[in-house]
């Protein structure tokens, strides 16, 4: 693979200050781009004759990414996230693409029945995933889980753009924007790519979205981290369309009397899930599909084998 | 039409919000009035393999049946998003089949060069198959359950439409098979 | 003489819209009418600069068709 | 018991399963929905067509010749939504016929302006070669359908020369029917133009005076309007595979100032005498009156027109338009194109023909004993019994990026005819012809 170039992107377009991603050769008509976003490696794989509209897709895929990570940010001060959360207790028009997400995740938390809850980011000040024995109190997570709960929201699906916020309450889109980025960043590309042969992978840290197959025709071949020995893959997926996400508590647990403590929260109980798997890889038609069943099959706990086979969705499972 | 586009999809997606047990705004047909596909059985020679192949072959699979001729604008639209579904939804058992209605072959076949579709393209020249299927505009779209029934029907190929055709796909593969 | 052709043109009008009914194509027969060419004004511009001369040189002008034809897709 | 047992577990199980499927099924479609729904914004395939073409016309013996350049550009939203946007100018130049006869004397006439005059050598057509103007047209046009059945356009316009100002809407609306082989449509347009002549707006039938010094001259109005309502029903109708037809009804009036300001009438002396036929002199000089039409007119019309494609491909495309109006002007028109088609360019020759009767006011001149009982006269050759005949050829090439060229060579020749006059009138050429050449360049991007 040789390194081609960077791509330079402006700076008003990089509002985190991440370095330029770089393009790569990998054959001939081959390429590679490789970049962070949202504390993860991130690369975008594409088979294209022209070099042009390569690096034009890469170019606004890679700017797509870091306006989604900028935007939904919880460290920022000056974006979407922080201003949702600077109105409290009283109505805000929320945009169209938060909008959307909302309207998503209004269906993922009755699908689940409570389980995906995109209110329950703040049970885990009351959580450290160090590795260590030291379990929250009781009470510290009683008192968290007062300001827990999709219901609590002044929200309505029928009028998905307003919202009433309560005072305490978080929302976190971190549990679906990276795969929603992904899911973008293929769109973007597919978009630029419309008038010529291409096939297109993009992948973030594991969450990935294909556009098909390959152009000789064959699948993707793609390595899904095995949990104890991170370095070597362990479950080679044939990938010819779609998308596949990955979780899993592989690094982030707690150790007690035995029992591990997956970093994965039951936002009913505001309690760490036990026994789950190590990880959980699915395939979707979309990313953020494939991400929000593999969180689901977590928060199953011993049940994550039973509830994956009920679906009839093609997935991979460790423990 | 940029900003045009997005309130009627907030008020689509929103509108089926109302219908608590599903969620898609597209008309699908309900499985106790839908009628079998026609000529389901009728062979026509494909581009891909010169094989005379018919809808029955696929059955068991949702298949997207498209009826195009090279002369109609917005079937030429249509080609890079249906293979594009083809790809997306293949591992889930969609076949996406056009049906070719050019009465001039030559004429698809300059067409088919330059499109390269991704999805099974047959010939009816001589039109045996939209009369019953009841094509009545330039594409039309009509989707087959796993079961041979027609479920859903799309005239024309509207970019501003193509989340609820997608909706509707969706929807047919994810209907248990029995 | 010339209220008869106007009697004759205005009763022509209904004939013709009731004829229709048998008359036409299906709409995967449109190959040859969906040529830019079967359009009925084909070349809109030379048309208006056409009609431009006409009306600046002769008393009439105006009445002519309005684009028609086409695919008719969907 | 246990076989019972073993039993409710399956149900619970089978229960368990559908349910499960459920929520992959709403998550499936929720996901969807999510990734595709904002796929809009960067979906638009929006395109441009360019149609550009530029006439050069000119009339023999030096008479009017004009430029026009005309481009217009059209953005394609889907296949049938469309918004158009086309600029034209022309600039004409030369000398048009005043509307006096030729004389057997030197005729001199007083410029538009009143600040000049004029000579028309005897036995000459009078022309007024102060003729010049440049104008500028803008029209935009949206059209889109409404659903499966009915569509709709709506436009407007605006063009600005010197003297002349028109500002326009229009709108259309289609039904579709019988799967679209038949399309109806009714079409609207209105106009308001103003005219504010050269010298001002002159008073109908009033000697022509020598200059603007003339009270003539110092009491006019500057400006004068005149509003237009266009109706068109039309209907199209596809009669086979091959051929296509479209049948129309239209009505248009107008209203307000519809008289030519700078057309004028000669005023033959029928006394008899030396002078009989001759230029009638009122104040020692030749009398010439403004012309005056009537302020309102009635049109209407018939218009057939039908394209047939032959099983060599080539095309005739022909049409007839029968159009009368209340000012008794009734006209037929027949054009036919037969285009031969080869690969990827065309040949297309062209035939039309023209012939119009005159109006009710329409004198070639007017008479000393009762000129001053008119109530409308014009001169206006354009008024008068004419037919026209084009003769034209069409070169056009296809280029394999879809762009289009095309030149097209068009003659066209006019006769008028009528009254031949009295006396020393009738030696002179009262109904001079017009040939002129239109030559038409076009490029379709």
């Amino acid at each position: 693979m040789n390194l081609l170039e960077e791509l330079p992107i402006d700076t008003s377009l990089n509002p985190s200050n991440h370095p330029n991603p770089s393009l790569w050769q990998v054959n001939e008509n081959s390429y590679q781009v490789q970049f962070e976003c949202m504390a993860s490696d991130c690369s975008i794989l594409i088979e294209c004759k022209q070099i042009d509209l390569v690096k034009a897709a890469a170019n606004s895929a890679v700017i797509e990414a870091w306006r989604i990570e900028h935007k939904f940010s919880r460290y920022q001060t000056d974006n979407t996230f922080a201003e949702i959360h600077s109105k409290t207790d009283i109505i805000q028009t929320l945009d169209d693409e938060t909008t959307q997400l909302m309207i998503f995740a209004d269906h993922a938390y009755h699908a689940s029945q409570g389980l995906f809850d995109i209110t329950s980011g703040i049970l885990r000040r009351g959580w450290h995933f160090d590795g260590s024995n030291n379990l929250p109190e009781t009470s510290t997570i009683k008192e968290l889980l007062t300001n827990v709960g999709w219901a609590k929201l002044g929200w309505d699906p029928s009028n998905p753009n307003q919202l009433t916020l309560p005072k305490g309450m978080e929302l976190d889109f971190g549990g679906i924007g990276k795969e929603y980025a992904v899911d973008k960043m293929l769109l973007v590309i597919r978009k630029i790519l419309s008038q010529t042969t291409s096939a297109i992978l993009v992948n973030c840290g594991g969450d990935l979205a294909c556009s098909g197959k390959r152009l000789n025709g064959e699948s993707w071949k793609v390595g899904i981290e095995a949990v104890n020995d991170q370095t070597k893959a362990k479950h080679i997926v044939a990938l010819s369309s779609g998308a596949l996400a990955t979780s899993g508590d592989s690094r982030r647990f707690l150790l007690k009397d035995g029992i591990r403590y997956s970093h994965i929260l039951n936002p009913i109980t505001g309690w760490a899930i036990t026994d789950a798997p190590r990880s959980v890889t699915v395939a979707a038609p979309t990313c953020i599909n494939a991400g929000i069943i593999s969180t689901l099959a977590l928060l199953q706990g011993t049940e994550a084998e039973n509830f994956l086979s009920s679906l009839n969705m093609p997935h991979w499972l460790s423990r | 039409m940029i900003k045009h586009s997005k309130p009627i999809l907030a008020a689509a997606i929103s509108s089926c919000l109302l219908i608590s047990s599903s969620l898609w705004a597209t008309d699908i047909t309900p499985l106790a009035s839908a009628k079998a596909a026609p000529h389901q059985t009728v062979k026509l020679p494909e581009y891909q393999t010169n094989q005379n192949v018919s809808l029955d072959m696929e059955k068991g699979k949702v298949i997207l049946v498209d009826f195009w001729a090279s002369w109609c604008g917005p079937c030429r639209e249509s080609f890079p998003w249906m293979t594009s579904m083809q790809a997306k939804y293949k591992d889930q058992g969609l076949k996406v089949i056009a049906i070719n209605l050019d009465q001039e072959k030559d004429q698809a076949l300059d067409f088919l060069d330059e499109f390269k579709p991704g999805f099974s393209v047959l010939f009816d020249s001589q039109a045996e198959l939209p009369e019953d299927f009841g094509v009545i505009g330039m594409p039309t779209s009509f989707l087959i359950d796993r079961q041979g029934n027609i479920r859903a029907t799309h005239i024309g190929f509207h970019q501003k439409n193509i989340d609820e055709y997608e909706s509707a796909i969706a929807k047919l593969l994810a209907e248990k098979e029995e | 003489m010339r209220r008869i052709i106007h009697i004759v043109g205005l009763l022509a009008l209904p004939i013709i819209v009731s004829g229709c009914s048998d008359l036409g194509v299906k709409p995967w027969e449109r190959d040859v009418l969906a040529q830019q060419e079967m359009n009925l004004i084909s070349d809109p511009l030379e048309s208006s600069l056409d009609d431009h001369i006409y009306f600046s040189k002769e008393a009439s002008s105006g009445g002519k068709g309005f684009g028609g034809g086409g695919c008719g897709c969907n | 018991m246990a076989g019972k047992d073993l039993e409710v577990v399956a149900v619970a199980v089978t229960k368990k399963t559908h349910k499960n499927r459920e929520l992959a099924q709403l998550l499936t479609a929720a996901s969807c929905a999510l990734i595709s729904g904002l796929s809009q914004g960067v979906n638009a395939a929006d395109s441009w067509d360019v149609d550009s073409a530029f006439l050069l016309y000119s009339e023999s013996d030096g008479r009017v010749s004009a430029a026009e350049p005309v481009i217009s550009a059209t953005k394609n939203f889907d296949e049938e939504t469309k918004l158009t946007f086309k600029i034209a100018a022309d600039t004409l130049t030369g000398a048009s016929p005043n509307g006096a006869t030729a004389s057997d004397h030197v005729q001199t006439f007083t410029s538009p302006s009143g600040k000049g005059s004029y000579n028309a050598a005897a036995g000459e057509q009078p022309l007024d070669d102060t003729f010049k103007d440049t104008r500028i047209a803008l029209s935009t046009n949206w059209a889109a359908p409404i659903n499966r059945d009915w569509a709709y356009g709506v436009g407007g316009y605006l063009s600005k020369e010197h003297d002349y100002q028109s500002l326009g809407l229009n709108g259309s609306l289609s039904r579709y029917l019988n799967q679209k082989n038949t399309t109806l449509t009714l079409g609207l347009n209105l106009s308001n133009d103003t005219v504010n002549p050269e010298g001002g707006v002159p008073t109908g039938l009033v000697q022509v005076p020598l200059s603007n010094s003339d009270s003539e001259f110092t009491q006019r109005s500057d400006s004068e309007n005149k509003n237009l309502v266009d109706a068109v029903f039309g209907v199209t109708q596809v009669i086979n595979r091959s051929t296509i037809m479209q049948f129309n009804y239209a009505l248009s009036t107008s209203s307000g100032y519809l008289t030519d300001p700078y057309k004028i009438l000669s005023v033959i002396d029928d006394n008899a005498g030396a002078n009989f036929g001759g230029n009638f002199q009122s104040g020692g000089r030749d009398l010439y009156l403004y012309e005056k039409r009537p302020d309102s007119r009635l049109k209407q019309s018939i218009y057939w027109q039908t394209k047939h494609q032959f099983e060599n491909d080539n095309i005739l495309d022909v049409s007839y338009r029968y159009m009368f109006d209340d000012w008794g002007v009734n006209s037929h028109t027949i054009d036919a194109k037969y285009r031969f088609r080869f690969d990827n360019q065309y040949l297309e020759p062209q035939l039309r023909w023209y012939t119009q009767s005159k109006a009710d006011f329409y004198h070639r001149y007017l008479n000393s004993s009762d000129y001053s009982s008119a109530d409308f006269a014009s001169a206006d050759y354009r008024l008068g019994d004419l037919d026209t005949y084009t003769l034209g050829l069409k070169y056009g090439y296809k280029f394999a990026d879809e762009t289009e060229f095309y030149t097209r060579l068009s003659l066209y020749h006019q006769e008028s005819s009528g009254d031949k006059g009295y006396g020393k009138l009738t030696t002179q050429e009262l109904y001079p012809g017009l040939d002129a050449a239109m030559l038409i360049v076009g490029y379709k991007f």
